[in-house]
């Protein structure tokens, strides 16, 4: 395993913690507005640590560049849907943001 | 940890579906349904059919998804007087486990190691003209039955292109707000580029006209929904050629030999690969246009109301 | 060029031309268009069957690939007909079907039509059993776009319910494929009829196979979508389903069964299939009799008449298959006549119930001729094709010692003649006051005479059919 | 065991469940997604037999049938959505016009 | 490696599967839409761990698709969320 490896394997289990704790959040919070914030924490830095573990150990460019032109649509469409999903959650439905009592 | 991984898929896939069967509220059906969409996409990839998952991952999540999301809004839940008719007899039940349970026996007496027709394509692939076998098969080899299936498409758009109402005007929309207007502006090059790729990248690749069609027809969908583009109509010119061009093509081609003594759909070994890479260019756009029609948009506002959201 | 092979492509390339093209001219020359490919599809499928009777089977490689890569097509005698039979009966419904639907309807009916029948040339010539399922698919989702041509809400719940039935038929069928070409590694009829050998593959696969396409033909226990479709879809398009798309299944069915699934499975599940026939007939005929409503009547007797085809399954010897073929082919011209007489009658005097049909004969004699022919040939009186395939099937009855088969025929014909006759008898009562008769244009007239007389010429003329029919018999 | 009897099997499981949902529910939407999934299920099938191959490269012609059944499965669905939108509309559109709305009310005239 | 990008991918199936639980309990349809994207990328971050393997380089394609098609869905949803009175062709549309 050279260092190479170590590191991008660093990042794999970084990236697996934080789509970790994008479900976790998704599962736990208590309104619409905070899972969003869970659910592009999973988009953003997720599956950003995947895809820079994964064009380390890739050995061609072309693959690294190929991964992060994945990752940087992932991040263009996870803005627009956060943005849109709150807006149309906050107007059509009406769903009231989690006043910041504890839930029973 | 592969097997590992394959046996929780193989096993989620068929709950997941009974799952989105057994849900009374639609809309946790139609989000259940993307997941199965989702999880068979994968599915296709843990089996080495990069091909299938595209066209899952193209048509699954991008149109059927939305498709099933519009009609969220004019299907109520299920009415509860249905709900309790849907409850299934006992018998009933027995006769599926049993069916069921021969169907699994059946597939256990399948022979585990036939290489079915594996080799013989791998060994006349030269001649179709492309290099990537499923291609061969599917434009070549049996390209008849891709002929019929353009068939299926047309008929499918025609059928649901005559039930939808043109007429519907929208109302003034206030929901439509800048935002959309700028993802449409952002994603559109993106897809027409990705588009581009995969027909090209068929004829050595996983990719081809179904693939391209789906994605352009992806874009087509947010025009669509965000007042950008009105329907296609059958009865605007640039709309029939766009989508008769493919299978005027395709059926020349397949003609064409007739003429010369040889038989239906016999392509020339020099030029198969080019005959068959403008067969699929013209296909994708009328594949995106019968996926386009499946949807039941309305006009936009008004001609000048074109640019600004 | 024109040789034969060349000639089943163009049995199968016309249509879609002509309906690619119809497509295309749009609102002006659909009508133009869609003649000229049916009167040039007709001149090829003839052609065809003209080659066949005389050089016998023809066979064509689909692209140049041998069977198992490519796809192959194989037209026997058996194919010849039914080629001929499409080529005859559907033209004369659209005929019909211009007339009785409106302007815009026409316009859609039409392409829809020649997809569908390219789908059945398609169907009829190919010795695939994928590409079987993709030209069972291709009619199934154009007759589910005819039915709800007109937009209406009963036009809609039928072709709901059609897709909602034969969907699943369809992947019934595809599963039963995907066994064998698991197990064979050859999706070729021809093919597969060699490799096939008893075991749980095959009798799964038959049994899929035989489910999936009982579901769409439909046969007895699955033909509850049968009634509702026919009487919620406009009259022609009914005339279309029960007279040629309902054959298309049974004819996968057929070929299938005689000549892959019977030599390898025992006795026993043929004789299961022609019960389930014979329990067809005599419910089809019973519920036909007790209806009020013409349509339905009609629809009900055709359960009954598909319960008669599943009666070769117990006796597969090549004189039951003539004679069920016979059967298929007539009771395509006499239910397609009915059909379309019962949409003449809607037409001119807009009551769908029996009794509205009182004192009709004198105002419309060329309609009621028509149900009347059409009539004698589902009983099997003898002038009539019906008559010639219900002996067929008596003798093969009494020859394989299968008697009770030479009851039901009975049976059925005298059920049948109850509620033809019931049909008939209000027409010939004097006419009852206010009731107001539109006329209905010569044409819509006589395209039932047509489809009737064509069943009666089948009675009187039966060597062509029959010679032609032993072409490439397998047994 | 070779991973493809397990997909084979799931497969053949969907066919069941999608099956069994098409003929129990009564709602429209519901009985599309159930043909929708059995039609999954046997493409799966038949990709799981595709990859039995010991050769490791999976035959590509259940692969070219699969991408054949998936556009006829996804035509089929899409056919089936339109139908029963209209339906539904018609339907809202017979309640509402036999049933007069109580006041002025939101429904235009 | 191999091992470590399969469980890792196995992983992200377990969080897809934890999902579930949302999509069910959800209380409203935006909960619910909102799982369906969160699988979305998930499902994006196992295709390319799968990708990674010799010769399974076009799952990176699937991935790419997957990815730019995700608006498509959210798009809808927006149209049937926001204007639940407004989107095109809803009962309640009032007849023009």
């Amino acid at each position: 395993m050279s260092p190479l490896d170590f590191l991008s394997a660093a990042f794999l289990f970084g990236g697996g913690a934080f789509c970790l704790a994008g479900t976790v959040g998704v599962l736990r919070f208590p309104d619409v507005y905070c899972r969003l914030h869970a659910l592009t924490k999973v988009d953003n830095l997720g599956l950003g640590l995947v895809v820079v573990g994964l064009a380390l150990q890739s050995g061609s460019w072309a693959t690294a560049l190929k991964l992060l032109l994945v990752w940087f649509f992932v991040l263009i469409s996870s803005a627009f849907t956060c943005q849109l999903i709150a807006r149309a959650a906050l107007r059509g439905r009406g769903a009231a943001p989690w006043g910041g009592r504890r839930e029973p | 940890m592969d097997v590992l991984l394959d046996g929780v898929l193989a096993l989620c896939l068929p709950l997941l579906a009974w799952l989105v069967l057994r849900t009374e509220s639609l809309s946790q059906a139609v989000v259940l349904f993307v997941a199965f969409g989702l999880l068979s996409a994968l599915g296709w990839a843990r089996l080495e059919a990069p091909d299938i998952a595209l066209v899952e991952s193209a048509v699954g999540t991008g149109l059927t998804g939305a498709l099933l999301m519009h009609t969220l809004s004019w299907t109520e839940e299920t009415p509860p007087d249905i709900r309790a008719r849907g409850r299934r007899r006992p018998w009933a039940l027995l006769a599926v486990a049993a069916s069921t349970l021969m169907l699994g026996w059946a597939v256990l007496a399948l022979p585990a190691d036939s290489p079915g027709l594996g080799p013989l394509v791998e060994a006349r692939r030269e001649e179709s003209g492309v290099k990537h076998p499923v291609t061969a098969v599917l434009l070549n080899f049996r390209g008849y039955d891709t002929l019929l299936e353009i068939a299926v498409l047309l008929v499918a758009a025609l059928g649901a292109r005559a039930v939808n109402p043109r007429s519907e005007r929208p109302t003034p929309d206030a929901g439509d707000d800048p935002l959309t207007g700028e993802l449409f502006r952002m994603m559109m090059p993106a897809l027409l580029l990705v588009a581009g790729y995969l027909v090209w990248v068929g004829d050595h690749g996983p990719g081809g006209a179904f693939q391209a069609g789906a994605i352009l027809a992806g874009g087509g969908v947010v025009a669509l929904l965000t007042m950008r583009m009105g329907p296609p109509r059958l009865s605007s010119w640039q709309v029939r050629w766009a989508l008769l061009t493919g299978p005027m093509l395709f059926i020349g081609v397949a003609v064409a030999p007739l003429f010369t003594g040889r038989r239906l759909l016999e392509l020339p070994r020099p030029y198969a690969g080019t005959l068959i890479f403008v067969v699929e260019l013209a296909l994708t756009v009328t594949i995106a246009m019968v996926l386009l029609m499946f949807f039941p948009g309305t006009r936009p506002p008004r001609a000048g109301a074109e640019g600004e959201p | 060029m024109m040789g034969g092979t060349a000639l089943m492509a163009w049995s199968v390339a016309l249509p879609l031309i002509g309906a690619v093209l119809s497509l295309l001219v749009g609102r002006a020359g659909v009508r133009l268009v869609a003649g000229v490919a049916s009167v040039a599809t007709l001149i090829a499928s003839s052609l065809v069957a003209w080659e066949v009777s005389t050089q016998g089977v023809l066979r064509q490689q689909l692209g140049g690939w041998g069977a198992p890569l490519g796809i192959e097509w194989r037209a026997d005698g058996l194919a010849a007909l039914m080629l001929l039979t499409i080529a005859v009966v559907g033209p004369l419904i659209s005929v019909h079907a211009l007339d009785h639907l409106g302007d815009r309807e026409d316009r859609e009916f039409l392409p829809l039509w020649l997809f569908i029948w390219c789908a059945l040339n398609a169907l009829v010539l190919s010795a695939d059993a994928f590409n079987l399922y993709v030209t069972l698919e291709l009619t199934t989702l154009g007759a589910v776009s005819l039915i709800v041509v007109r937009r209406d809400l009963p036009g809609l719940d039928a072709g709901l319910r059609y897709l909602l039935f034969a969907l699943p038929g369809s992947l019934c069928y595809l599963l039963g494929i995907a066994f064998l070409y698991g197990a064979y590694a050859t999706l070729d009829v021809g093919m597969l009829a060699q490799r096939v050998q008893s075991g749980p593959v095959t009798w799964v696969a038959a049994g899929l196979v035989t489910v999936g396409l009982c579901l769409k033909t439909p046969l007895f226990p699955l033909h509850v979508w049968l009634p509702p479709t026919y009487t919620g879809a406009p009259t022609p398009v009914t005339a279309l389903l029960s007279a040629l798309i309902s054959k298309g299944s049974f004819y996968v069915l057929l070929r299938l069964w005689l000549e892959v699934f019977a030599p390898v499975l025992d006795a026993e599940v043929g004789q299961l299939l022609g019960l389930l026939g014979a329990v067809a007939v005599l419910w089809g005929s019973v519920l036909a009799l007790s209806q009020t409503q013409l349509k339905r009547v009609v629809a009900y007797s055709s359960v009954a008449q598909i319960g008669y085809m599943f009666l070769v399954f117990p006796m597969a010897t090549s004189g039951a298959r003539a004679g069920v073929i016979y059967l298929v082919v007539s009771h395509a011209a006499a239910k397609a006549s009915m059909f379309v007489a019962v949409g003449n009658i809607h037409q001119a005097v807009g009551i769908t119930e029996l009794g509205g049909v009182q004192g009709l004969a004198y105002r419309m004699p060329f309609t009621f001729l028509a149900m009347a022919l059409g009539g004698i040939s589902l009983i099997g009186i003898p002038p009539s094709g019906g008559f010639i395939a219900k002996w067929l099937l008596l003798n093969e009855s009494i020859g394989t010692q299968q008697w009770w088969w030479a009851l039901v025929l009975l049976g059925g014909s005298l059920l049948a003649a109850a509620y033809v006759f019931r049909i008939l008898r209000g027409s010939f009562l004097p006419l009852p006051p206010g009731v107001t008769v539109r006329s209905i244009p010569l044409g819509n007239e006589l395209a039932p005479l047509a489809l009737a007389l064509i069943a009666l010429l089948l009675g009187l003329v039966p060597w062509f059919p029959l010679d032609l029919l032993a072409v490439g018999a397998s047994r | 065991m070779n991973p493809w009897a397990v997909y084979a099997l799931s497969g053949v499981a969907m066919f069941s469940v999608g099956l069994v949902g098409l003929f129990s529910h009564q709602h429209v939407v519901k009985r599309i997604l159930a043909s929708n999934i059995a039609g999954s299920g046997v493409l799966i099938v038949l990709v799981a037999l595709a990859r039995r191959a010991p050769s490791g490269v999976p035959d590509p012609v259940p692969h070219a049938l699969v991408l054949t059944g998936i556009v006829v499965s996804v035509s089929s669905t899409a056919l089936g959505v339109a139908l029963a939108r209209r339906m539904a509309r018609l339907r809202a559109d017979a309640a509402r016009a036999s049933e007069p709305p109580p006041g002025s009310g939101g429904e235009g005239p | 490696m191999h091992e470590l990008r399969t469980g890792l991918a196995f992983f992200l199936l377990l969080n897809i599967l934890a999902g579930m639980v949302r999509v069910i309990r959800g209380p409203t349809v935006t909960d619910r839409f909102i799982v369906a994207q969160l699988f979305g990328t998930t499902g994006v971050g196992v295709l390319i761990l799968l990708a990674a393997d010799a010769g399974r380089d076009a799952l990176r394609d699937v991935a790419l698709v997957f990815a730019l098609l995700a608006p498509v869905t959210v798009v809808a949803f927006v149209r049937f969320a926001v204007g639940s009175d407004a989107a095109p062709g809803s009962d309640k549309e009032p007849r023009p």
